[in-house]
């Protein structure tokens, strides 16, 4: 067909819970996408790291010859020229959460917001504790995207009073998760608030809390949105009462917004922040999604 | 020590066993001072039990994993293979909680088909590295990837977790104790004595230690070969479904992460044990403390805050390198001793 | 032959007052040796006399505890792991020295490769590697991998390699232990050639006739001790042989039994095709003791091979008591009572990294089990009874397999064979590297296990055994039967005839009977 | 393992060559059919110079692992090792930059800093390995760590980049070609003729072979063991210096994701492509289009939606399997024959 169009999806594996639910809203938006429009060809492609990625946007151009390109950049900085690279055959650069360096390789701009992210945990931290009380946090994978996180929380959390009592990464990963968890509950008797950052450690940490028999002592905020921990605070759950919004979901906006740009007449462009609010009881029941395995 | 030395040199049996493992326990006591001395919480009985706990999963698979290296192969399948047995342990007992609802018999189906499972894919490692003649690094480096995708695929991406119904039944495997220490260690010490057992007090241990040391004097010693070889990876494939069946109720989930990196564990625990990686000489007991060394820095690293969070990885490695060398090194200066 | 052994010379190399302990464990007592230019010094004694050990020292590859070497005159210490080289002393080690994978070109240059503008010079090494091995008259392609030679060709390549280098003093442990007379014919002759040319030779072997042959004198080493030094000419094998064992060797082949005409045939052989092998038939019957006679290559080793299930027989039928035997594996012939010891005990027959009572038992684990569990003082007793049987000295049990002498490896190897009670042996090469004293046991033990009704088949390049131990004699060329002997016509040069295809083998009837 | 002995055993010189470098070869062959296939772009001048640049990492690290396997050794750093000097050159090329200004010799110093930096990092893992006698796999598993975490710390837990005057002069070393050859291909094809010619006509790889083949042979023919295997590992931090110094101009960054794996997929082309993990044996050319393969495999991958990504893994795994079978299998078949 001479006018099929060519959108390439670049993204990270589903390594961990988050990047998985990430692979399937890209997968359902697809689906959905290519059954309304006949001329729509999505192609995602998943990389293992920052090189593998800029190989695959290679593969996009040379092998598909891609019209429209939606990224999710493993890192800011090494990505921005071989994204470049796709602009420069002209075609439509849709980029995702992480931006780039320079800003104006990209039409669209689609993101979550790590640094409100930590900025929003750490707002309710001060509500829940206040001069004194004493907080532990789990990391995720040293990254650019962590070190944004944690940067803004502990940019947000100074002066408050709270005692942030140690670090540590958990990989974003379950086990770590629990096993980082007993280890600051073997080190600490007087722990107030557990900041998770991810759902994935969330889980870990709340098996680690309930085998120490301490639930009653702390409260933990996770990060991301998994529907298991929605559910959680749609019911009320004491241990985990908030969450903070990292929409895996982001990426079918991305893909809906570039696919728009070849079958609406206006121009698309500009950015969409879906930020990264905090989900409580109250509101929980909108960001709550029983299909998706995240 | 002068005492020592002579009984290096004309060992009497029970002796030389103990000073086998004597290098791995002096670098695990070293480890136990230090991480006393950073932090005293690092004695207390829960944090022990911790350690002993965690060990359990690294433990049990290196055990087979010393089978598997004594015999001359590798096995880079088991955090792929752990991770896959537990998801689809999950899918079949979410199945069973479904049509006939939870129970006890759920988690024995669980149990039942986590055997099958482990015991099927080491087959397969063992079954392509002896019949089809290829080299195990690379067989199982592509089961690696198969396992892994297939989890993957099952849970879509994301996490496939066991209904609260049975998770209810299942719990206590991980989190009950018995005489104050708790099941996973049970199964631990138990794996490690049948393990010891097998290895130095049967004919199957014998066989895999003459197939490392030397694969044609084996085959004209009628050993069939290839027979015992399988045999290794299918233990191996057994070690990494009883970690999964006291894996899986402790979080109750398997996903793409689950077990990643645990082949490289394994078989670091094999060799700090003294094991050979090159094959033909299998040390269980050396193994045992090995998996106890690997999850003790990783504790003690979280019990202090005096490095950088990003210098984790140096610190362990630097200790696991260090612990070697004390041990291989206590070994020499006895050697030099004795002549 | 040369005036050598004559003239009073000069030594080249000398030890004086050598001691050498292993851990405490003491293996030379303050041994005087030297050697001059252009003479033969054979070291003889029994096995784990410390024959080995004194060449070692001798060429650097250990270092004594107490006592001095001379070089040339000036006392020295010589430099470690083969780097005496450089000074000319060459040493063929009594265990097979050459890496696996690399090819005979490879192994003969290793360590000092010809060189063209920093580069290997390939041509140049594999002519050179052919010209010495032509002069060896060992036909094996330069560019093969040593792991796909047999043991006597491997043998030869570490001849070859010795040969090629510049020596002054060439040391060599047990060379002849795996060649026939044809080999080590040819070997003597590039000997004799070296020694011309002033180049000294050290010489280890337990066959008292090359000695003799070779020697203008003769070192006695006896448990660690020097007996004496004499010179060949006022020695006879007898005296020798006393001087090594200490005690008197009457005959050192039992007398033969009548051989029994109407015994059953036990092992039938029929149109055997196998690797190396072109179509072999022959019988053997109960008590009989048969000798494979055969030049190297011959395929005598690839006969058994197939026979017990080693490799893949791709024609003929072989049966066993009667009964249709075609072994897929070695572990269905032993349980049929057919056992075959390898000649090559490093590679094949027994884990030099281990004690010798996982050795002994390896082949026959299942006899030495408590229900599932391995029964130690079971295989203890077993080890004392080998001990006692094959006469096997290790200093100390923890010994591993890999530090005892070579004599007390084979013997080890026999015991584990003769572990498995088989009703058929099939031996290869069973005497490589034993003394003469050790030999006659073992020789009197062949013929008492074929008088209990055993039958046995022996295959050696020692001429004198096979002619020595067997009731029949089977000659093999280039993977067939080229002749047939029994009883007087049992004699060396009508096998050698055979051999080397002078003479052919007569009817195909009286061949295959 | 039997048969394979008497193939060799009358080789005519030519024709064995060709015939060791087939088998991997065959495979590469048919993966070139598969992909054009699926896509008949994959043969586009674009695609396929775009596999050949990309394997250029891997082939020339792989490269350098060939002579440590081939010596007996292994080396899991060099991945971490790769992050590392990408991460301190940036560091250096930045500080360079600030203090004169961006201009040749910026990157110049850039890549004497990577030379340096490789070698030196090869030393030490050679040095624990043949001084301090800790088994290879263990030096390098915690060298791995500390290179891994070293870069991470100096990164701060984010990205270091290169800043972009330095970018500007440095990038055509990544995305320039000469006579139509991207000049990543060059070094490559420079590496890999450089690695044929030290393993196949110096004795520097006949000693390699020896060690592998047979430690003990090797040390009574007076070679210095200790000295060539610290030098293979030399060798191999002098590829990965290479690799890093045309890795850096490409994105310009270097971060605790870079290289991550990379000692699995060099070791993975060193063993498809022939030589043994055992060691005692390597074929460079081999190793060449292990590389090749590995890298054609993934971008294959890419070419076509007919499999879930969540399979890629599997996918990778069974070509990997399928691609070494089929080689040892014809060299299996031709072996009969020849018989
Ligand atoms: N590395 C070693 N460690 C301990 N003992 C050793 C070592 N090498 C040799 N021995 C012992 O030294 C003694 C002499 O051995 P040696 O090899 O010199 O004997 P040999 O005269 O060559 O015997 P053979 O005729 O059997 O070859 C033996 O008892 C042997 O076990
Ligand atoms: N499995 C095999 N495949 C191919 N050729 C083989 C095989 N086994 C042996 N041969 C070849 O057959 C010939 C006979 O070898 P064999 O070792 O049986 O001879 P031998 O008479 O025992 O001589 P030796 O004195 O060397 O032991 C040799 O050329 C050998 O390379
Ligand atoms: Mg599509
Ligand atoms: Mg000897």
């Amino acid at each position: 067909a001479q006018d099929q169009i060519k959108i390439g999806v670049s993204i990270p594996a589903a390594t961990h819970g988050f990047m998985g639910g990430l692979n399937w809203h890209a997968a359902e938006a697809e689906k959905r996408l290519e059954a309304a429009n006949p001329n729509i060809d999505i192609i995602i492609v998943t990389a293992d790291g920052p090189a593998d990625q800029a190989s695959d946007l290679e593969d996009l151009v040379s092998v598909h010859q891609i019209q429209a390109l939606v990224v999710l950049p493993f890192e800011s900085e090494p990505l921005t020229e071989p994204v470049r690279a796709v602009a420069d055959t002209g075609a439509f650069i849709t980029v995702v959460d992480r931006g780039l360096t320079d800003p104006s390789i990209q039409d669209v701009y689609v993101s979550g917001n790590n640094t409100e992210m930590g900025v929003n945990s750490a707002e309710y931290m001060k509500t829940r504790l206040g001069e004194g009380d004493n907080i532990v946090i789990l990391r995720g994978i040293p990254t650019v995207l962590d070190t944004e996180r944690f940067d803004a929380f502990m940019g947000a959390i100074e002066g408050s009073g709270i005692n942030v009592l140690d670090n540590k990464f958990a990989n974003w990963n379950r086990d770590d998760g629990f096993e980082v968890m007993q280890d600051f509950l073997a080190r600490f008797p007087d722990i107030d608030g557990v900041w998770a950052q991810d759902d994935d450690i969330t889980l870990g940490v709340v098996e680690a809390i309930k085998q120490a028999g301490r639930e009653s002592e702390m409260f933990v905020v996770g990060g991301a949105g998994m529907k298991e921990i929605v559910k959680g605070v749609m019911d009320g759950d004491a241990l985990v009462p908030v969450d903070v919004l990292y929409p895996p979901a982001q990426i079918a906006t991305a893909m809906d917004v570039t696919v728009n740009h070849f079958i609406s007449n206006g121009p698309v462009t500009g950015s969409y922040i879906l930020g990264s609010p905090l989900i409580t009881q109250e509101n929980a029941e909108q960001f709550y999604f029983p299909d998706s395995p995240f | 020590m002068s005492v020592s030395t002579h009984e290096a040199a004309k060992p009497v049996k029970g002796l030389r066993i103990d000073f086998k493992t004597l290098g791995p326990l002096l670098a695990l006591v070293l480890l136990v001072i230090l991480g006393y001395s950073l932090n005293p919480a690092f004695l207390n009985e829960g944090n022990v039990t911790n350690i002993l706990t965690r060990s359990a999963f690294i433990g049990i698979i290196a055990v087979g994993a010393t089978f598997v290296i004594t015999a001359g192969g590798i096995d880079l399948s088991v955090g792929s293979m752990a991770a896959f047995i537990a998801g689809v342990m999950i899918i079949v007992m979410n199945w069973a909680v479904g049509s006939m609802g939870a129970s006890i018999w759920t988690v024995l189906i669980g149990v039942g088909c986590s055997l099958i499972l482990g015991v099927g894919a080491g087959f397969i490692n063992g079954f392509l590295t002896t019949k089809a003649k290829i080299e195990a690094f690379i067989v199982t480096l592509g089961t690696m990837g198969i396992y892994r995708s297939l989890v993957t695929y099952f849970a879509d991406g994301g996490t496939l977790s066991l209904a609260s119904g049975a998770r209810d039944i299942y719990r206590p495997v991980y989190y009950d104790s018995f005489l104050r220490i708790p099941i996973p260690v049970w199964v631990f010490i138990f794996v490690a004595i049948i393990g010891w057992v097998l290895m130095n007090r049967t004919a199957f241990g014998r066989y895999c230690m003459a197939i490392g040391s030397n694969e044609h004097v084996a085959r004209y010693s009628a050993i069939k070969v290839d027979r015992v070889r399988t045999a290794t990876f299918v233990l191996q494939g057994l070690c990494v479904s009883l970690a999964t069946i006291i894996y899986v109720p402790r979080l109750g989930s398997a996903s793409s992460a689950t077990g990643v990196l645990w082949e490289l564990e394994a078989i670091a625990a094999v060799i700090i044990g003294g094991t050979m990686l090159k094959g033909g000489f299998g040390r269980i007991g050396g193994t045992v403390i090995g998996a106890l060394i690997l999850t003790a820095i990783g504790n003690i690293l979280n019990l202090t805050e005096i490095i950088s969070n990003y210098l984790n990885g140096a610190v362990q490695g630097v200790i696991i390198v260090a612990a070697v060398y004390l041990q291989r090194g206590s070994l020499r200066t006895r050697r030099k001793k004795a002549e | 032959m040369n005036s050598a052994a004559g003239t009073p010379m000069q030594a080249i190399l000398s030890a004086h007052r050598i001691s050498k302990s292993f851990g405490e464990i003491p293996v030379l007592f303050s041994v005087d040796f030297d050697i001059k230019p252009g003479e033969v010094h054979a070291i003889i004694g029994e096995n784990g006399a410390g024959k080995s050990t004194l060449i070692k020292i001798l060429s650097g590859i250990e270092q004594p505890t107490s006592g001095t070497i001379s070089y040339d005159g000036q006392t020295v210490t010589l430099p470690p792991n083969g780097e005496a080289e450089a000074l000319g002393i060459v040493l063929i080690h009594q265990e097979l020295n050459l890496a696996e994978h690399l090819t005979v070109a490879d192994s003969i240059f290793l360590g000092r490769e010809l060189k063209k503008f920093g580069f290997l010079d390939l041509g140049e090494m594999r002519k050179r590697a052919v010209a010495v091995m032509e002069r060896l008259h060992v036909h094996v392609d330069p560019d093969a991998r040593i792991n796909t030679l047999s043991v006597a060709d491997k043998q030869m390549v570490e001849i070859a390699k010795a040969i090629s280098r510049d020596a002054r003093v060439l040391i060599m442990d047990e060379p002849t232990a795996v060649l026939s007379v044809g080999e080590t014919e040819t070997l003597f002759e590039q000997i004799r050639r070296l020694t011309a040319r002033g180049v000294a030779v050290i010489f280890i072997s337990h066959k008292l006739d090359e000695i003799m042959e070779l020697a203008q004198r003769v070192t006695v080493l006896r448990d660690g001790q020097l007996i004496a030094t004499v010179g060949t000419e006022a020695l006879t094998p007898d005296s020798i042989a006393q001087m090594m064992v200490g005690r008197e060797l009457s005959n050192l082949f039992p007398p033969k039994h009548e051989p029994d005409v109407d015994a059953p045939v036990v092992l039938s052989v029929r149109g055997l095709k196998a690797p190396g092998v072109k179509d072999i038939s022959f019988d053997l019957r109960k008590g009989e003791i048969l000798g494979f006679a055969g030049l190297i290559g011959s395929g005598r080793t690839a006969v058994a091979e197939a026979i017990v299930g080693l490799t893949h027989k791709s024609e003929g039928e072989v049966s066993v008591a009667g009964k249709g035997a075609n072994f897929a594996h070695v572990g269905q012939s032993v349980g049929a009572g057919l056992a075959y010891m390898t000649k090559d005990r490093k590679g094949r027959g027994l884990l030099l990294n281990v004690g010798l009572q996982p050795n002994l038992t390896l082949l026959t684990l299942k006899k030495h089990l408590k229900g599932i569990f391995l029964d130690s003082n079971s295989e203890a007793k077993a080890l004392e009874r080998a001990v006692r049987r094959f006469d096997i000295r290790a200093r100390d049990a923890s010994v591993r397999v890999g530090q005892l002498s070579g004599g007390n490896q084979q013997k080890l190897m026999l015991g584990k064979m003769m572990e498995s009670e088989p009703d058929i042996i099939i031996m290869d090469e069973p005497t490589r590297g034993i003394d003469v004293g050790t030999k006659q046991q073992i020789y009197h033990i062949i013929a008492a296990l074929a008088a209990e009704g055993k039958s046995i088949i022996v295959i050696s390049s020692e001429m004198q055994e096979v002619i020595g131990l067997s009731h029949r004699v089977l000659v093999m060329r280039e993977g067939r039967l080229a002749g047939r002997l029994e009883g007087a016509e049992i004699v060396e040069a009508e096998i050698m005839r055979y051999a080397a295809g002078i003479k052919q083998g007569g009817d195909d009837e009286r061949i295959n009977a």
